[in-house]
């Protein structure tokens, strides 16, 4: 394993000190990741976290239109309670608070934690749980947050923005994830710095299929195939589960270690397979945005819009990771 | 007269409990990597350093204090599932317990501990997960002290039983934590919380075979030296 | 080698394909990309081109404030002059095209031919050679063309934005690429779909110094160090090169492999070195924009800033690569 | 009286050099990954391709024609350093060819091309390039023709002293193109545009061993079967 690191135990802290020297519309304080400009009284404010190895989520996502703050963990560690309490007060602007939480028994528990441990303050949550690998069963921990995670913080961000109520913002918030679905495909694992191994051994002819974003194992395997049928076979999944219909905001997102170029030919085979349905993509995203350290694989995810949706997503935002229209 | 554990021994519990941790950190990483996420070695090992690095700066006056320093730490260094989880068992432990502690005493603040990682994770045995150890050694630890057996015995009883549900774990499907996400494919794996807590478990006899019978205060430093 | 791609063959098309489709403001045409906006009248017309498999160099950079257009050649080979003579009529305002070339010999000969034969369009161009590994010398081809081809981009379309003489957009590029220069480092070699197989060879405790954008092998090879190490490598191989002074924009580009959180994790370093030199990182940019396929790596790029040079790097852009302002 | 060299010999000699730089694509990809960028294989193969496409959708009417069409399909469709090398060399070789072709007319459009190379690329024998190949086939043609021989012994002396020129660049440092970049680490490494250029030389002689002593039109028929 070759990484860009200094130590694997400082990994997290040198990442942070570097995305504060570079974005002084940032702050960065006791790991946690704050617009520089602070909060704006009357505005909700929105909290997001998670383990690192997902970047730019959630960290780059903080900033104007989107998140007030963003609580690291350690990789593919939830943050701590701690974290989640300073940020959820330093961002209340007196209208309440959101914690964006993507579905997994560490996040929920640690963010639960710390609503708890937060009385002062107006505290409401929205499960992100879009990814339709894992059936939402007695027998799992529920369906997993994955790429919706980023479509909720940009269009809940929005309207928070506008200065819509908490029990709005928090509406719509789980609007998006009601009409979000993900699947996940692998070529490599990943490998953390602590591990310093692959997490999987993969062999050169297979592909992991309904991978998450924590190099953790998919549901099964198959055998490697063109990008068109991989497309497909991640476009059924979702379409199983949430017919396809009208208009789309899709996104082709890559693992952390697959080329633009090759996201761009996954993204034309998604975008025929939404028009043989009769469905159009409307918005789109193309990128490494919700990653899992450095495997390579995609994943897609598909929101079935309408004109509310379609108007917030539109709306200026200004992150390190998002940003149009300012 | 009962047996009494002294603050002492909850001390070296935890002291003996970071060593296990630190050498067994890449196994349980590994096994993690196997049906999670290759980070449930790391993060205790984070976790317990930092309760020996508590303990230490702000030695603690009572068993009860070294249980809710030990878990409060957990869930504030640690994150992740386990942290929470163990942080609350071990935070409920020590509110469940009554002072001076009799055997009796630790067996039913165990199960205190216990029955809050079962609340909070909603979970119970089968599921493949830290409960599938720890409710095995919680009832054979009262099943101990129905017998009247010393603690060290008691530990004994219990870490075998911690062992064996964590060895039961291997054909299990998962139900609850991120092994859940992989169904059928996570059978025939051990699971990594199950492993810890058994470890854990096992740290108590460790310390409670390097005390003599009368323990006191100044046998901690004993109990340090064999864990070391 | 596992790919997101059809065949090796198409994966250029296709990705054109997908790039297309995600991005409206772009029409792709004959292997050029365009702003779907069409020429404006008076204004100077910037195209850029080379191989495929730097994305989202160049095609990533068309639109507002940019390139007008962009020809992709095939997996790192340059294009073909007939693609830079239709881009080149094409964008054609009637106030003249700048060409922006890498200095590669295929780059240079292929834009050379098409500039001669474009006899009804004035052209000019700008040659981009800042990389400090090779020495430009009668024993070398010149120096490469790497990460201040988008600085270059940038500033020049700027400046064309504005309506300014192509002259002047001729003088700025220059002065772009005078005042900047670039260093990078491969973890990793990358895998071309063609040939199959990762182009070089790297032991798991060695770097390759002084690497191109092609996957081509470095100067020489040195032992896997701390990411400190290795930023301080590049830092004074550029600083040798151009002492750092004053306001810097520094670029910490990963080489299409390497997660953000790593380059993070560099730009911390480069931006402490930078200080250390008495110099100051006025603007910066750390992601994937530079790219060699799925190589894992880094480069740096810096340019001396003037005022000039920093008002037109802060001008709008709205690109799928590069976009703030509008 | 003087062989001639009729457009059928000349459409052999591509279809030729066309099937051989498929064969051998892989190879020379390899030795551009060890000093360039992996693709000197890819671009011929599709350059040739498509020469022998055009060639058969627009068939040539003479053999200045035939150099001309080959040229620009190169030009128009390889891209890299090699496209317009290459494709430069073919126009320039048809352009200042004199019909009907005699090898000493061939000779010296033969060396018009290797001085477009040259210009074009700003190089010179010993840089480590396809002039390392095409320079001494050149001058082995010249004085194949000062000695009288017919092509086929010729086109082999041309080839042989390419191939000699393609091995004599391994010990060279090179100063242009892509391995120039990799100052002395591009020693002891064959460069590809001179394998290729050596490849293309060396049809010359399969073409004109496939043909009877007094060429003519139907010849080439049998040309073509020769290196099929
Ligand atoms: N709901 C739950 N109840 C009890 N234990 C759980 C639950 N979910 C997970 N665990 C335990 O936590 C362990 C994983 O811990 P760790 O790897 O540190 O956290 P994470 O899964 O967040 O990466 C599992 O092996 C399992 O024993
Ligand atoms: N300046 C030059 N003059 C002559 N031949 C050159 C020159 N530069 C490169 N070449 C030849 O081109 C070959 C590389 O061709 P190719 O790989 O197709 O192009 P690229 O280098 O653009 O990838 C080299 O092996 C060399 O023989
Ligand atoms: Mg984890
Ligand atoms: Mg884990
Ligand atoms: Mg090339
Ligand atoms: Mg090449």
């Amino acid at each position: 394993m070759k990484k860009l690191i200094n130590s694997a135990d400082s990994v997290v802290g040198d990442a942070l000190n570097g995305l504060a020297a570079a974005h002084p519309s940032l702050r960065v304080l006791g790991q946690v990741v704050y617009r520089a400009s602070g909060p704006r009284a009357g505005k909700v404010g929105l909290v997001s976290g998670g383990g690192s190895g997902h970047e730019p989520l959630h960290a780059g996502f903080v900033g104007y239109g989107m998140l007030d703050a963003a609580c690291p963990g350690e990789i593919f560690t939830s943050p701590v309670p701690d974290q989640i309490i300073e940020a959820t007060r330093a961002v209340d602007g007196g209208a309440g608070v959101l914690h964006i939480v993507k579905n997994y028994t560490g996040d929920v528990l640690n963010f639960e934690m710390a609503a708890e441990l937060c009385d002062d303050v107006e505290v409401a949550s929205v499960l992100v749980d879009d990814d339709v690998a894992v059936q939402d069963s007695l027998y799992t921990a529920g369906r997993r947050g994955t790429g919706a995670t980023l479509f909720v913080e940009k269009i809940a961000g929005a309207l928070a923005e506008e200065g819509a109520p908490l029990a709005e913002v928090v509406r719509v918030a789980g609007e998006v994830d009601e009409r979000s679905r993900s699947f996940g495909i692998a070529l490599t694992s990943c490998t953390t710095p602590a591990a310093g191994e692959p997490t999987f051994d993969l062999p050169d002819d297979r592909v992991e299929l309904g991978i998450g974003i924590h190099g953790e194992p998919g549901r099964n395997r198959a055998p490697m195939a063109p990008a068109r049928e991989l497309a497909g076979l991640a476009m059924e999944a979702v379409h199983g589960d949430l017919p396809l219909r009208g208009e789309l905001l899709v996104m082709v997102n890559g693992m952390g270690g697959t080329p633009l170029l090759e996201l761009y030919v996954v993204f034309a085979e998604v975008e025929a397979f939404v028009r043989g349905k009769g469905a159009r993509v409307a918005r789109s995203l193309v990128g490494n945005y919700v990653t899992s350290l450095d495997m390579q694989g995609f994943s897609v995810t598909v929101c079935r819009l309408d004109d509310e949706l379609t108007r917030l997503w539109d709306a200026p935002v200004e992150t390190p990771g998002l940003r149009w229209g300012r | 007269m009962d047996t009494v554990l002294d603050t002492a021994f909850f001390v070296a519990w935890f002291e003996d409990a970071a060593k296990v941790i630190r050498l067994r950190r890449e196994d349980l990483t590994r096994l993690d990597a196997a049906i999670g996420d290759a980070d449930h070695g790391v993060n205790l090992d984070r976790g317990f350093t930092e309760v020996r690095k508590a303990l230490a700066d702000w030695p603690p006056a009572s068993p009860v204090q070294v249980l809710v320093s030990a878990g409060t730490t957990l869930i504030r260094r640690v994150g992740g599932a386990s942290g929470p989880l163990y942080g609350s068992a071990f935070r409920q432990m020590g509110k469940a317990l009554e002072e001076p502690v009799t055997l009796a005493r630790f067996a039913g603040a165990f199960e205190a501990g216990v029955v809050a990682v079962e609340r909070l994770g909603k979970a119970a045995p089968g599921d493949k997960t830290m409960l599938d150890a720890l409710v095995p050694a919680s009832r054979a630890l009262a099943q101990a002290v129905h017998e009247g057996l010393e603690p060290r015995e008691a530990f004994e009883r219990a870490a075998r039983a911690a062992e064996e549900g964590t060895q039961a774990t291997i054909p299990m499907r998962a139900r609850k934590g991120r092994a859940s996400y992989l169904g059928e494919r996570s059978v025939g794996h051990e699971d990594p919380g199950a492993a810890s807590s058994a470890l854990i478990v096992a740290s108590l006899v460790t310390v409670a075979g390097g005390m003599p019978d009368g323990m006191t205060d100044d046998v901690a430093d004993g109990a340090d030296g064999a864990g070391g």
